[in-house]
């Protein structure tokens, strides 16, 4: 996997001092360097204080700035998200933590109806710049209610940008541009690849690697920012584009890889704004695109995503847009692995694509 | 002893249905009139048996608990003051809390006839409760910072709103404020340090203690009041404000006007068969009760729970009992749910009536003053509204410019707006 | 306006018996026909007890079925489904009333994790026969909040249908099927049509109507249902399938009959299941598209369906689909007609797709 | 009187920052420890003061109040049985409520050691609260309906669930009853009155008086019992299901498992510094803290609010006092966040040791006859589980057919689940 040029514009910290680092310690990185420079920044959630997180992300923040900044929260994710607008309107710039992102509809009014609009039905007055980071997607035999992926939802509602990282370097760089960001930003974190990247179930010829062998692993030690709004390029080609975003950026590459297509692969990363120009380019130059997610299928942010290519490319198609995604069924808990896109589908969708002459 | 399906209005008790077959048990409350029922108002408690002492600010909340369920007041039915609430407020104080509930009506009386001319889109008035956004918002600093519903206007004119820009924002005019996005009375003022109201019911409640939090993690002193109705209390948003509030002991004034409806909903809906001051205790939040109507026990009551708030022993529940006496809005005829003239059995009478009349025993005040006084604030209110018409009106405009809805969405329009603007901008 | 044969699969009741019906009266006759046939109908919500509904749609059914079937309740909608919820597993019907669509947002987590979920999580043993009313959309100046069509959220969530009806004929046999349907069903009533067919504002072109003057606005008396799933041709055409629901279906009517296109517009009834049928069939037809709705566009339930055409219908499109929706903003007080897709904004969309040739 | 800033973790009371400008004046709460730490409950006021009265089932609530801040008790200190609350159960009924923690017991063990085995995915112990599922269980008819959170597993016990079938659907194969949705102990039984569990904390607790009100609109007699952790108490459900019950009288027994911990984080975070049982008395519903470690009480308890609900007095909030002796989960360490053994410190002792002391003390058991208990239910879970096993692992089944997933996302399958489904079996 290597990174184009497209990420160019990032106002990278081209220090040499990098360490290795799993999304987790990315993500703890970014809040340790938001922390350090800025007062006014504290991170709030269910068990994310003395605790650390119950996936770690928090670790170390207490000891380091105390029970205030690293703030155990009552199990209400409303009243969090209400109390975070308030401290944002405040002057701080509080980063909630959902402990998973399927716990995220309680807290959904105060997002939607509020956290979105704030600036907006106030003129310009008032804002709330509150970060919410949520644990997202399957692959953890979490079952229907520790595997959603509900980006598509938020991605509908204006006044929101919606991040989702797959790689420890572009997570803790897109956490410190959605921390330092005056807008509400929703930061989705696939937890598949918290530990290592992830290239689909074994049995579908993917598995597990460690994020200290890829490069995307190697993470500044100190504060850099990667634009909200900007995809990156994963791997150029000529046959078809390929859109996906999260652990799904993963087992796309693999597919790719073993499929021997030559497809050209963006991450999306940032999916509000989306970086509609580098998915034009691409998908005007190949002819063809498939759309990759793991939330179900109907209304899901794939939908949007053939909206937009079909719009903008419609004279360059050569093919229908292929979605790949979750099924429209909850996430079971024993057929995870048919339910979670795999390589095979993904290949079976490219081939589709490109028989298509 | 509860009885059940007790309590039943006649004819809604036992459960018909096609079968027959079944016979509810459920119990479903009721309220105080429904068209045609003489009004009652026995079932609210409104007496002051438990809250006739006044603990230090700094109290236990066990200490205070009776507070909860009694009735603070210092004027009397007889409008004489006295007991352990009466503050000490200067004659100055007092005549401009008077003169502060007199505009409000007047502003209320005006919007709601232009409103009627179709000149705004909705109103909201507050009639009948004025003395708790006056007396409320005079008790506390400007510096301190307010969360609050749709019905306490009279927090803005206590705050100095310029009347004319209240007008511009309900006509949305291109002097609004809020640019023309909002319906009328969903204020916004920041230099007031007054949140942006939200159509959204309760949410507001517990954003105030997240301010609170955030006061208090600075280190200031600043304190946040927020208020939210009866019929409001049931979101979940109240609970959340309690218990934030209640947890990091945040220095917020949770304030609940219980004026008897919500809509055409009884108070009775939320409050579950007892107090809302009492729904504080559970949360270790005093509680306390207080006559809405009666500005001086207001303004007592608020005092107090500022000074616990800001000297940093955390949060105080006020429930204010009054009457709305108007319509909920424009929207509604009151009269097709509760008796005619309800508001005329209303046992706490009128806030302005009650403190015109004080000031008036005190010979502070007289009758001729007072008829001055509305006939002053009725003018000055049509001058601020015509002035306000200058501005533009909502059906001819002037308003800001079209394209401006497509401003602080963001607070950088990103690409897909500027593409949908410019989309507009060609329609055009 | 007329209805093709595809509306012929209805289990109409084709008796005499019809009057004139606003749809605030369908609804209401539904809500009647309902609860007379079957004691386990019971309608809850905030004022629709003895006020009747603040847009008057529960009129009537306190006083024939007393308060405990025409439930008022406290103002909590999480409460409220919840409560719902419990009452569906032990064997009732309630139909909520959201009061206004915007208000929805409290009740989402009960929504999503729990009503549309259960029958799934529990292998089939438990489930909960609720329908949801809500007032949507905007045109009467209501602002933000008073306005919103969220329909778009609740169709990428499996489990529930979600139904939108156009008329009064439509909306008393839709909602009388989704409260005999064993699955939750999300009923949006557009309310800018709840007292006459509206085709938009008067500086556009458009104008309301009364339902007296429409045909649809003569409705059977008695119990009928129309089944969830089949869109209604509302114009039989050739150039361009025009797919609305709810207000714009009219709107798009009338700009269809102005511009003299000869548009095929199908009315979709039921967006979850979509009657993706009728609408491959029209597309494959006319070799063009134009969706609409009211909703913010991104992500909107506009995006499925195009993306849904273009996967049925690629090889039989002659020009990009567009999509005529909402802005991506709030719904502004002042500027609702800038906001509100106009017939105007239509007929443009309709023009430039057909200018391909 | 509070203390501003009080009780703070040292080191966290000051608020550095990079501008070091602010110093925090927020209070955050603590628990009963931190690892190093030396265990304190003596914040949680476990005596019972206050509660050694027993009024009758259908009392006003205030004259319940006292139970809600003291602590019901039954068995003492010494294991001596007694009061008021002294409950009049059958000498078989005890024994039978022995053998149902004792063989919940070794159910959990015997699950938890799977599981590090990777047989199951998840699993959830109860050790140190099988009284409260067990006693509330019995205490109940099993025409009553339950909807518990995921640690009640006594009440399958009690109810007679097939523990094959539990172990089955804890390991997702071919004959579980969820056909391999649901993660492991989110168990559904609907021949046994038992609800589907949700994975989302609390939102069963608002579901339980819908379902109570339906009963009571149906005329019908059954009532409903629910429960939810101390912890998730906070969510807004619990709220509402409190608002609920009160308003409809609805009957209804709402449970809140305080067990001290919510993962991580302490009691206090979701208690605002009282009880929880206090919670209940600002909606109107009595509210009674008990010993949740003592059989005795927690039946006792519970039996008093069956007959107030069964009579149609509506609806009860028990707390029940307890304490998490295992990890959250099997994705926890305790001891990362609590003093190691603190349970050996918990003052109201173990259920099992409580209850079967008592009966030797009765001269109804004896410590061989507890032994030969122990390992004849070891032996059966044994047994139970190797049947389980025969029905199919999670790992390599038999499961139920994949296609099945698009079974009962709605109740007839749509056209596009059968072409999704059609896709997936085209893969295979
Ligand atoms: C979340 C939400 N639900 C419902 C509504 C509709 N609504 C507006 S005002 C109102 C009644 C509120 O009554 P109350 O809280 O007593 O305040 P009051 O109008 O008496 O001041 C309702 C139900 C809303 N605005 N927001
Ligand atoms: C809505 C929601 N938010 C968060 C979680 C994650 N979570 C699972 S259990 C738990 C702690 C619950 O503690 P408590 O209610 O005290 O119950 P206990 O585990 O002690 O029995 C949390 C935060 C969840 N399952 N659902
Ligand atoms: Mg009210
Ligand atoms: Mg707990």
């Amino acid at each position: 996997m290597s990174r184009s040029a497209s990420t160019a514009t990032e106002t990278e910290q081209r220090a040499a001092d990098r360490e290795t680092m799993s999304m987790v310690q990315a993500i703890n990185s970014a809040l340790h360097c938001t922390m350090a420079a800025d007062p006014a920044v504290l991170v709030m959630g269910e068990d994310v204080g003395f605790f650390g997180g119950v996936f770690r992300c928090t670790e170390g923040l207490y000891e380091k700035y105390g029970a205030h900044r690293a703030l155990d929260t009552p199990i209400t994710e409303g009243g969090i998200v209400a109390a975070a607008i308030g401290m944002g309107v405040n002057g701080l710039r509080p980063v909630v933590e959902m402990q998973f992102a399927d716990y995220i509809y309680p807290a959904i009014d105060q997002i939607i109806s509020e956290l979105a609009r704030l600036r907006h039905r106030s003129g310009g007055e008032f804002f709330a710049p509150v970060t919410i980071r949520a644990p997202c997607g399957g692959g953890i035999r979490g079952g229907q209610t520790h595997s959603q992926s509900p980006e598509g939802i938020f991605t509908h509602v204006c006044g929101l940008k919606t991040v989702m990282p797959s790689n420890p370097y572009d997570a803790k760089g897109l956490l410190i541009s959605a921390i330092e960001d005056d807008d509400p930003v929703m930061f989705f974190e696939p937890k598949r690849i918290y530990n290592g990247p992830f290239h689909g179930h074994d049995n579908n010829g993917g598995g597990s690697g460690s994020w200290n062998d890829h490069p995307l692993g190697q993470v500044p030690v100190g504060h850099y920012r990667i634009p909200l709004g900007k995809a990156a390029t994963i791997r150029a080609g000529r046959q078809v584009t390929v859109l996906a975003y999260g652990t799904m950026v993963h087992v796309a590459a693999e597919a790719i890889r073993t499929s021997g297509i030559d497809a050209e692969l963006l991450d999306l990363r940032s999916l509000l704004p989306l970086d509609i120009e580098a998915v034009a380019e691409s998908v005007q130059k190949t002819g063809r695109c498939v759309v990759i997610h793991e939330a179900t299928r109907t209304s899901g942010y794939g939908a949007e995503l053939v909206a937009e290519v079909q719009e903008t490319c419609f004279w360059h198609l050569r093919a229908p847009i292929e979605r790949v995604t979750g099924w429209d069924t909850p996430y079971p808990h024993a057929f995870e692995w048919e339910y979670f896109p795999s390589q095979r589908r993904i290949v079976d969708a490219l081939q589709r694509t490109l028989a298509y002459h | 002893m509860p009885k059940t399906g007790g309590n039943q209005p006649a004819g809604a008790h036992s459960h018909p249905g096609a079968s027959g077959a079944w016979v509810s048990k459920l119990h479903v409350p009721t309220g105080s009139s429904r068209p045609g029922e003489v009004p009652d108002f026995s079932a609210l408690h409104l007496v002051s048996d438990g809250a006739l002492f006044r603990p230090e600010p700094d109290c236990e909340v066990r200490d205070a608990e009776p507070l909860a369920r009694g009735l603070v007041r210092v004027l009397d039915d007889e409008g004489v003051a006295g007991g352990p609430w009466l503050p000490e407020l200067s004659d100055e104080h007092l005549l401009q809390g008077l003169r502060h509930m007199v505009q409000v009506r007047a502003y209320d009386e005006r919007m709601f006839r232009m409103q009627r001319q179709g000149q705004l889109s909705f109103y909201i008035k507050s009639t009948g409760e004025e003395a708790v956004a006056v007396a409320q918002g005079m008790a506390l600093d400007s510096g301190d910072m307010l969360f609050p519903a749709y019905r306490q206007q009279g927090l803005l004119f206590v705050r100095g709103r310029d009347v004319v820009d209240m007008m511009c924002h309900c006509i949305s005019n291109a002097r609004d404020n809020c640019k023309g996005r909002q319906m009328p009375v969903f204020y916004t003022w920041k230099d007031g340090n007054f949140f942006s109201i939200s159509g959204n019911l309760a949410t507001q409640f517990s954003q105030a203690v997240g301010w609170a939090m955030a006061s208090a993690y600075k280190g200031e002193d600043h304190i946040a009041a927020t208020w939210v109705g009866d019929g409001s209390t049931a979101e979940a948003d109240v609970h959340n404000a309690m218990l934030f509030a209640a947890t990091y002991r945040a220095p917020v004034i949770l304030n609940i006007v219980n004026n008897q409806w919500a809509i055409s909903t009884p108070q009775s809906f939320a409050a579950g068969g007892t107090t809302f001051a009492a729904r504080a205790l559970g949360y270790n939040i005093p509680g306390i009760r207080v006559d809405g109507n009666d500005f001086l026990a207001v303004h007592a009551v608020t005092d107090w729970a500022v000074q616990r708030a800001r000297q940093g022993f955390g949060p105080t529940v006020i429930e204010l009992v009054t009457y709305r006496v108007a319509g909920h809005s424009t929207s509604d005829n009151p009269d097709a749910y509760r008796a005619h003239n309800e508001s005329d059995a209303w046992p706490l009478g009128d806030p302005v009536t009650r403190l015109k009349d004080y000031l008036i025993g005190r010979e502070l005040w007289s009758e001729p003053q007072q008829q001055a006084l509305e006939a002053e604030l009725k003018e000055a209110v049509s001058r601020d509204w015509k002035q306000a018409l200058s501005h533009g009106s909502l059906e001819d405009g002037p308003h800001w410019p079209v394209a401006t809805m497509f401003d602080d969405v963001f607070q950088h329009m990103p690409a897909h707006l500027l593409r949908q603007r410019q989309q507009l901008e060609e329609e055009e």
